[in-house]
């Protein structure tokens, strides 16, 4: 087992170009109800080998952002309405469906939450590798085969040969992940979106996936997004953080600046709720009042006002935008804008 | 029909249907209605036949010839008569016949007079009886549907209801049974060794059923089926059909098969025993409307029990019954039926549900005697149950049925009032409990009186009693309706054309 | 005097595949004002066990004791007194209320059962949907009009309508958010608080458990493979799987994370229907000896360690073989 | 996979006897026995011949002597005589049996091939033009009445146009050779298959489109999407083969009722079927033939499940697994 | 098969009807409340087919209930010209059947005797099959083995020869038509009742139901059948859709009730003109397949509104 330490941990490319730039984008819910912003103007960037976590609660749009990202916005209801996705040089959001099956899977890819349901049930999970390498690198049946037992190997499932007739029931929910995880290497993507990855898998297997992510990170150097609501996960993989709420970005930094130095309410908050972050073991834990409003109702100003502890008349007034109180970081709260006034 | 100038042409296909289901079997012993009749009598034969004019001819018997005391009668046989097997026809033949199937099995009351039967030679029996039989009343039973010869080489000593021989009958006649695809048709052919050299004229005989009425004449119209008996078709495509002038239409060919709708009142019951609530009720039925409208004008008003087509016997003297429903009305309220509120009292009609025709009947009888105050309650079960009903159980208080019988009314017609007639269970008798020694002295008389012009003024004093007495009547007489291609020819020449052996009919193609 | 007890409690089913053994051999204490947190991977028959203890799944063998009184075999009728002391929160806060009824309803449900008078029900009900603080007028409205959170205080609500000695928490936590999550556990400790309740707190979630518990057993594939104090076990597990687990946990901190180096476990869980030979912890772990292969390690105490509890041949803390599973682990608490 | 099947056919045995209790007792509570309706149709009249024919009929005996009568013989795998067709049982069903068994694969060949096709291209065009045809075309199907279609489409196609036969299975007659055969009985199963098969194309649509869309929900399938594959990729191999397991469900369900499902079309089309069989078998209160036909039909239905589980065995991997 | 970017409802998930992204995102206390009926109401209400569906239901029940009004004699009563066309005599908008009766009339009574048989019909396959299914499903064990046996017995029998027969045996009446159509109906309904209650009977509020000591009976009216009817009642509304269709293949085959208008019944008597005055056929026709396609518009209504997985969407 290959043993990690903290040097051999990628490094990202400082200097180089970011390998994805995401530009302003904005995905409306066209519904009865109206038109309905579930992402609102949000920006990122990932450079090569560079690992960014998005973390926030249920429903604040983090799969839909990853969804627009890969062009697979569920149509009705959800629409790409604003901003760019630059992937290296190309804007994705302008690609036909055609030239962006191409893309997907190769350059770009996603895993999602539940590995089970991922998978489909009546093909071998073998069949299902090889479908990826078929799609965008095809080659003989026989070479095909030795690709996916490589790939099989190389997340570590094992005595790979003979899983590779199996079918996902066969397999346990972290084998599944791992061969969801194979599939999506595949093509050595150059950027892998991971919605929630481990979220359904116990923790000793959870540890294990991670891990595993980590590792071929290192070795394919490809930038990674992790979408998770779980902070201890963020701790163990990210470089930076970009933190949600309601559609939008409220912070965003180095892992460590935002761990250390928590400037958002929200951010403090999660960050207060998280039974281990915390250092008293058996006080009160921090919590937020209240729930994360419906996007049908989102309030006027900022969306955390109704439960943010330092809220004042400007935020039930008027939208905070972002600052950057410091390079590489971003924050929309008009609090901090004022502490740091 | 008609062109009976032309030279009958050889060969074809003939293709042909009736106006009911497919036979359970093709020959069915005890006689099994018009279906089964239908297709038996293709294959076997009877002595005699009777034609249009009600004369009887030679069918394999040459002569029957009574005795002088009318108690035995001599039967000559056609010579050089073979069955479809090739075993020789003889008179053992028709002994067996006569003893071991027409008295205990098909005849019923008909042939109980019947003592013995022998063979004089090879070609000649002697029938012998206990009491005086007349001739016309004989030879109708030989020509009859009862009639039917079958060879005793394959069913003596062998059970009569399940011999295999019914499903694929052997006779003498002119068609041989080829292929019977239950479900769909009989194939048959011509026999080559018939008797009557030449015929039959066509090659090859095809009996198709069809369920559904509106299928027949699509077939008729898709060229697919060249005649069928007994109103294959609806009657509004009759006249369509014939519009066409590819299609003919004849009433003729049933005089010995005439079919009624009767109306029986049954006896046992409180209301309908009351012969003037009988004759009270019988003023509120309009039969012209039934003709007309339930029949499509296929059916002519009945004046008695005995139909109008019978040449030989039937009457229009007798009581009339004129529709009056306030006649009716007046006569029931004599009868000690006035109304209380809106009713008189309250009656179950059974219509028996084999005819479709007999459910517009029952409803239409229900809505007429609604309208003297009589409230009814009316089922139309399905075939079953109505013979159970009507004939079993006599669990009806008024019940419309259907009877069928030849010129001859013993015992056919009569059985329906006699006393002998009332048989639990058997079907198309006596179900109305009617009971009469006078009645029953006549028709024994006219069973047994050799004298025609006799018999004659006995049956109309039998028609009159029974239009006086009302057990039963008739509704309406049924036309039965033969339709044809044009090109099918001397078809409906006998006067029971569907019971006939159709060697004579030939296709001018 | 414990509230809740069983003894050498078993729990099998019959499936397809053949008999699977899902609680085998358990036994626990569960006393005045404590919370025990139970612990494992996920069909290791933490629920199995809980829904066993509330007789809502047959025990194959075993005895269940509430407040000393054997309630193994006790019929519907006896068991309905039982029911008042010992009650259950499940996993799902949307599963487990029905869509069908109001929450006034829901929360009356137990008192309307239990032979309530229609006023009382209804003056406990305000009384109680006060306490775990959700408004009165939540009572006329139906469960899916509710948060995550507010559902699961719904399902409080419900346990404690007839002032249960002991709660069966089945991971009542784990499908809720992280900020909602924090407000039902500070419900249900100051629920602790007040009424002196206690909780069997089961969860697959080390950090909550960790926050809650009192005591803590520890189950793999139907089997405790150890208990004791939370305080004892969380610097120094005994089992290697216990170590495993905490080594696990993702820690919400990037400089510790970093610092630590994390040793996963290898191997997949076997399968509870067919379960390894002797310790049943031998495939994935990473000091098993030949030993363990064969002989089954029962769970013993451990000397020196009041109250503590291990099924492991050589555990962790007598044989101090601290390999890096434990001296990481350390570092992490003391952090 | 073997015990299953072995399963099925361990049940196949009191599913038979409960067959045949049921209907003997639904039959003999009808008024009207077959001795009646023999008696009447034969117009027998003498009392000795009804006698001879009741104790011919075995209706002699008390019913339960009937019904034990009945069940031992039917272990025997005899299934009795019907003096109505004069024949045995087996054989009066032997002949009526090809020919529904003809119509009715015909029939399910053209509503599987109909259906599932329809109901791809509905689903994978949801909410377009072509789903609102197929969809408003499928209900149509489903909504008029089998016999109402037969009945227009038997004027059209033979009367009007003269292409097709007007009923019956074959020209009578003519002997067209073994290919020629094979031709002229197509020809005339065409129209009642259709009429038939244009009802249950319009189930296999609409289960086959809601199935699909079912499928499209699932997970794998943006999986799929996510690997690049392109949609027909993504319909043929992940979304079709899951879709069909419920039209497999429906197969069996109707490949069970292959005895009953055409009474209708073939009194119709004077199609020589089980069907038109059993309608003058039950009208007669020919029981041996009724019963023959039910034990024989719940037979189809245990081969038609046993073929079911094995097209899901084949289908579904997570079933093989059991 | 191309598929662009934005229009590409193949793949994407399809839902057929947008639901409000509600349900993710819980509603606030404080936000307007919907009452689960009205909640369905709107629901079903945003399907226009299904709406479509649901005015002719109510079509039909207004002419099956002002029927006795506009036409208080015996439908059945000879009352003119026999075989008018429609149109021909304004006093019969739909003409007269062979016999001189109004067709007009007997459609009117005749969708009473349809909706009577199809609602009859359907309530008793669904007081059956609910019975038999949860009964089967609840309890499991051999109750479920015997039950699920009966079940399949029933399944085994096709359906249309067990209706004749029973009709043929019991009686030609509307009673016994309705009696059969509903006994052949059931079995579906205890099979989804079955697999319903199978999902929901280890549902943890069941169990909560439980572990608060309530009884069998209770849990099983009280608690799971409430949630278990919508499918069910969606199958209902398609039992009374067959049963109509049933009702006329009787009459067609010639098994109908003779004393009550129906639909069937006119078809059965007028096929036979179906050459010459089809209209005959044609107007209960018509009538039948509008009746059966509401219906089945109305139970897909159903469907999509009652149906939890479409409406968590
Ligand atoms: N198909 C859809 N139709 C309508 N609304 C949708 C749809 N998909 C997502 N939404 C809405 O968009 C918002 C963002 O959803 P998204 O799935 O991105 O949340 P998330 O942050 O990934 O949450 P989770 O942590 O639960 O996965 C939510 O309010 C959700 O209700
Ligand atoms: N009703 C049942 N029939 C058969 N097997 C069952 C049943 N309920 C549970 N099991 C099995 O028993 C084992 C223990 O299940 P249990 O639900 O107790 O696990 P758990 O520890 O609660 O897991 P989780 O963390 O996923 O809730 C599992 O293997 C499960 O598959
Ligand atoms: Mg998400
Ligand atoms: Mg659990």
């Amino acid at each position: 087992m290959l043993a990690l330490t903290e040097d051999k941990r990628p490094q990202p490319g400082r200097d180089a170009g970011p390998l994805l730039s995401v530009d302003e984008i904005e995905v409306t819910l066209f519904t009865r109800a109206g038109k309905l912003t579930a992402v609102d103007r949000l920006s990122l960037e990932v450079k090569s080998g560079e690992t960014l976590a998005i973390v926030g609660e249920s429903g604040c749009g983090k799969s839909i952002s990853a969804l627009a990202l890969m062009g697979l916005l569920p149509w009705p209801p959800a629409k790409l309405t604003h901003g760019k996705v630059v992937l290296e040089d190309r804007d994705l959001a302008r690609l036909s469906e055609r030239e962006m099956q191409d893309v997907r899977g190769k350059d770009l890819a996603m895993i999602f939450q539940d590995p089970m349901s991922s998978l489909n049930p009546v093909l071998t999970v073998g069949e299902q590798i090889v479908e990826v390498i078929a799609r965008h690198d095809p080659a003989s049946r026989k070479a095909m085969r030795e690709r996916a037992l490589e790939l099989m190997r190389k997340v570590k499932i094992p005595d790979a040969e003979r899983r590779f007739g199996d079918y996902p029931h066969q397999l346990s929910g972290g084998m599944n992940q791992r061969i969801v995880i194979a599939m999506a290497i595949a093509c050595q993507p150059k950027l892998l979106i991971a919605d929630e990855p481990t979220t359904a898998l116990d923790v000793t297997i959870q540890a294990q996936i991670l891990e595993l992510m980590k590792d071929l990170q290192a070795e394919t150097g490809m930038g990674l997004i992790i979408i998770t609501h779980d902070l201890g996960v963020v701790a163990e993989t990210a470089d930076r953080v970009l933190v949600m709420y309601a559609g939008r970005k409220v912070e965003e930094g180095t892992v460590d600046t935002v761990f250390d130095e928590p400037l958002h309410p929200y951010t403090r908050g999660l960050m207060g709720a998280t039974p281990s972050a915390t250092d008293q073991p058996h006080g009160r834990l921090s919590e937020i009042p209240g729930s994360v409003p419906a996007l049908a109702a989102l309030p006027v100003g900022c969306a955390f006002n109704n439960r943010c502890p330092s809220a004042f008349e400007r935020c039930f007034a008027e939208r905070p935008v972002l600052t950057r109180p410091a390079a590489g970081r971003q924050v929309a709260c008009f609090a901090v804008q004022q502490e740091g006034a | 029909q008609g062109a009976a100038t032309a030279t009958p042409k050889r060969g074809g296909t003939l293709t042909a249907t009736w106006g009911g289901f497919e036979p359970q079997a093709l020959f069915v012993p005890p006689g099994g209605g018009s279906s089964p009749y239908f297709t038996s009598t293709k294959v076997l034969e009877r002595l005699l036949r009777l034609d249009t004019s009600l004369n009887f001819q030679p069918v394999l018997a040459t002569e029957v010839t009574p005795a002088a005391d009318f108690k035995s009668y001599t039967i000559k046989l056609r010579p050089n008569v073979t069955w479809h097997d090739g075993k020789p026809f003889t008179a053992d033949d028709v002994v067996y016949n006569a003893l071991s199937y027409w008295k205990p099995v098909s005849a019923g009351l008909a042939l109980k007079a019947l003592t013995g039967a022998e063979a004089v030679d090879p070609l000649t029996v002697k029938l012998t009886f206990n009491t005086t039989v007349p001739e016309f009343f004989l030879k109708s039973v030989l020509a009859g549907k009862a009639g039917l010869v079958i060879p005793k080489h394959l069913y003596d000593g062998k059970e009569l209801l399940t011999n295999p021989a019914n499903n694929l009958p052997v006779g003498t006649g002119p068609w041989k049974v080829k292929e019977w695809v239950r479900g769909s048709h009989v194939e048959m052919e011509r026999f080559d060794k018939y008797w009557d050299a030449g015929k039959p004229y066509a090659d090859r005989l095809v009996i198709r059923w069809w369920r559904d009425p509106a299928s027949r004449s699509a077939a008729f119209e898709a060229g697919q089926l060249d005649i069928g008996c007994f109103n294959p078709i609806p009657a509004p495509d009759i006249k369509r059909l014939e519009a066409t002038k590819k299609f003919v239409s004849t009433t003729k060919g049933y005089e010995n098969s005439a079919w009624i709708a009767s109306i029986e009142f049954n006896g046992r019951r409180d209301i309908t025993k009351n012969v003037a609530v009988r004759q009270a009720l019988m003023h509120a039925i309009d039969r012209e409307f039934i003709a007309d409208t339930i029949y499509f004008g296929l059916a002519k008003p009945a004046t008695g029990f005995i139909p109008s087509s019978n040449a030989l016997f039937y009457t229009k003297d007798v009581e009339q019954y004129p529709f009056d429903v306030e006649l009716a009305a007046k006569k029931l309220d004599a009868a000690g039926y006035p109304l209380k509120g809106k009713t008189r009292f309250k009656i179950s009609l059974v219509a028996a549900g084999w005819f479709e025709e007999n459910v517009k009947l029952g409803q239409y009888l229900k809505q007429a005697l609604e309208d003297v105050g009589v409230e009814v309650d009316l089922a139309i079960p399905d075939r079953a149950t109505s013979l159970k009903r009507i004939y079993g159980d006599y669990d009806y208080d008024i019940a419309i049925s259907n009877n069928s019988g030849p010129v001859e009314l013993v015992p056919y017609w009569t059985q329906f009032v006699t006393t002998d007639g009332i048989v639990k269970g058997a079907a198309f008798r006596n179900a109305n409990g009617f009971s009469d020694p006078k009645m029953d002295t006549l028709v024994e008389n006219l069973a047994t009186n050799t004298d025609p012009a006799k018999r004659k003024a006995l049956a109309v004093e039998f028609q009159q009693t029974v239009a006086k007495q009302l057990p039963i009547t008739a509704l309406v007489d049924i036309n039965s309706v033969t339709v044809a291609r044009s090109d099918v020819r001397d078809h409906s020449q006998d006067a029971d054309f569907m019971g006939e052996s159709w060697s004579r009919v030939w296709l001018d193609r | 005097m414990s509230i809740l007890s069983a003894r050498s409690l078993s729990v099998r089913f019959e499936t397809p595949r053949g008999t699977l053994q899902a609680v085998n051999d358990v036994s626990l204490d569960v006393n005045e004002r404590e919370t025990v947190g139970l612990v494992g991977e996920s069909g290791c028959g933490k629920s199995t066990l809980g829904k066993a203890l509330m007789r809502l799944v047959p025990a194959a063998e075993g005895r269940i004791f509430v407040s000393g009184q054997d309630i193994t075999r006790l019929g519907s009728k006896a068991i309905a007194a039982i029911r008042s002391d010992v009650q259950m929160i499940f996993q799902d806060p949307y599963g487990s209320l029905n869509p069908r009824h109001t929450v006034g309803k829901i929360i009356g449900q137990p008192l309307s059962v239990a032979g309530w008078k229609r006023a009382d029900i209804k003056a406990r009900v305000c009384e109680l949907v006060d306490k775990v603080g959700l408004p009165q007028a939540a009572l006329d409205r139906f469960p899916h009009e509710f948060s995550g959170g507010q559902r699961q205080r719904i399902g409080i609500a419900r346990a404690l309508a007839l002032n249960p000695k002991v709660v069966i928490c089945d991971e009542p936590v784990s499908a809720l958010d992280v900020s909602v999550r924090a407000q039902v556990i500070n419900l249900m400790k100051d629920l602790q608080a007040e009424t002196g309740v206690s909780f069997l707190f089961i969860s697959h979630d080390l950090s909550v458990v960790e926050h809650i518990s009192d005591r803590l057993l520890v189950m793999y594939l139907g089997r405790v493979v150890e208990s004791g104090k939370a305080a004892d076990i969380w610097p120094a597990p005994a089992h290697p799987y216990t170590a495993a687990l905490l080594a696990a946990a993702p820690v919400a901190n990037p400089k510790l994370a970093r610092s630590r180096t994390r040793k996963t476990l290898q191997g997949e869980l076997p399968s509870p229907l067919n379960p390894p030979q002797g310790c049943a912890f031998h495939t994935r772990c990473p000091i098993a000896q030949a030993r363990c292969h064969e002989e089954r390690p029962l769970l013993r105490s451990i000397e020196g360690h009041a109250g503590r509890q291990v099924a492991c041949h050589f555990d962790l803390v007598t044989h101090q073989k601290t390999p890096d599973l434990a001296a990481t682990e350390t570092s992490y608490v003391s952090a | 996979m073997r015990r299953i099947l072995l399963r099925r056919f361990a049940q196949i045995i009191p599913l038979i006897l409960g067959v045949i209790v049921l209907n003997f007792a639904l039959i003999q509570m009808s008024p009207g026995s077959f001795l009646d309706v023999m008696t009447a149709e034969q117009q027998v009249s003498d009392p000795a011949m009804i006698e001879r024919m009741r104790v011919l009929y075995g209706m002699d005996k008390p019913v339960v002597v009937q019904l034990l009568k009945y069940i031992w013989s039917v272990m025997t795998l005899d299934f009795g005589y019907s003096y109505r067709q004069n024949e045995t049982v087996l054989a009066v069903i032997g002949q009526a049996l090809p020919a529904t068994v003809i119509l009715m694969l015909a029939s399910i060949a053209i509503a599987l091939l109909i259906g599932v096709l329809a109901g791809v291209i509905a689903a994978v065009k949801v909410n377009t033009i072509w789903d609102n045809l197929i969809s408003v075309g499928a209900v149509f199907f489903f909504a008029a009445p089998t016999f109402w279609l037969g009945i227009m489409l038997m004027i059209v196609f033979s009367v009007r146009l003269g292409w097709l036969p007007v009923g019956g299975m074959r020209d009578i007659g003519v002997d067209h050779g073994v290919f020629g055969d094979a031709l002229d009985v197509m020809r005339h199963l065409a129209l009642p298959a259709l009429s038939l098969g244009l009802f249950y194309a319009a189930m296999y649509t609409r289960v086959m489109r809601a199935s699909m869309l079912e499928v499209f929900r699932h997970d794998f399938v943006r999986t799929a999407r996510a690997k690049g594959l392109s949609g027909a990729q993504v319909v043929l191999r992940h979304v079709f083969r899951n879709a069909l397991l419920p039209v497999v469900t429906l197969l069996g369900l109707q490949l069970g009722t292959v005895l009953g499902g055409s009474v209708v079309i073939e009194t119709v089309f004077s199609w020589p079927g089980i069907g038109s069989l059993m309608l003058d078998s039950v009208m007669s209160r020919n029981y041996p033939v009724v019963l023959g036909v039910l034990v024989l039909s719940s037979l189809i239905v245990a081969v038609a499940n046993a073929l079911v589980d094995i097209a899901y065995f084949r289908l579904d991997p997570r079933i093989r697994a059991r | 098969m191309s598929m662009t970017s934005t229009a590409s409802p193949a793949v994407t998930a399809p839902t057929e009807t947008v639901t409000p992204p509600a349900a993710i995102t819980p509603v606030v206390l404080s936000g307007k409340r919907r009452a689960p009926f009205i909640d369905f109401v709107l629901r079903f209400a945003r399907n226009r087919a299904a709406l479509v569906g649901l005015l002719l239901v109510v079509i039909l029940i207004a002419v099956a209930l002002a029927a006795p009004y506009y036409y208080p004699r015996d439908p059945l009563r000879i009352v003119g010209r026999p075989e008018l066309w429609p149109f021909a005599n304004p006093r019969f908008p739909l003409g007269t059947d062979s016999l001189g009766r109004d067709i007009a009339a007997v459609v009117a009574h005749g969708a009473r005797t349809t909706l009577m048989i199809g609602l009859f019909a359907s309530l008793t396959a669904t007081i059956i099959g609910v019975s038999v299914g949860a009964t089967a499903a609840y309890f499991g064990g051999w109750v479920d083995e015997v039950l699920m046996r009966v079940t399949e017995l029933f399944q085994t029998v096709p359906n249309i020869i067990f209706i004749l027969t029973v009709v043929a045996v019991l009686g030609q009446n509307i009673t016994n038509i309705t009696i059969a159509v509903g006994v052949v109906s059931w079995t579906a309904i205890a099979r989804m009742t079955r697999a319903e209650f199978l999902s929901l009977r280890d549902r943890e509020f069941v169990q909560a139901c439980r572990a608060m000591g309530m009884g069998n009976i209770r849990i099983m009216l009280g608690e799971i059948l409430p949630n278990a009817l919508p499918p069910v009642i969606v199958l209902s509304s398609l039992v009374v859709a067959s049963a109509v269709l049933f009702e006329s293949s009787v009459s067609f085959l010639g098994l109908g009730d003779p004393n009550v208008a129906s639909w069937g019944g006119l078809i059965g008597q007028g096929r036979t003109l179906i050459r010459s005055s089809w209209y005959i056929c044609a107007v209960p026709g018509l009538a039948i397949m509008l009746t059966v396609l509401a219906l089945n518009l109305v139970g897909d209504g159903l469907n999509d509104a009652l149906n939890p997985k479409l409406r968590d969407r």
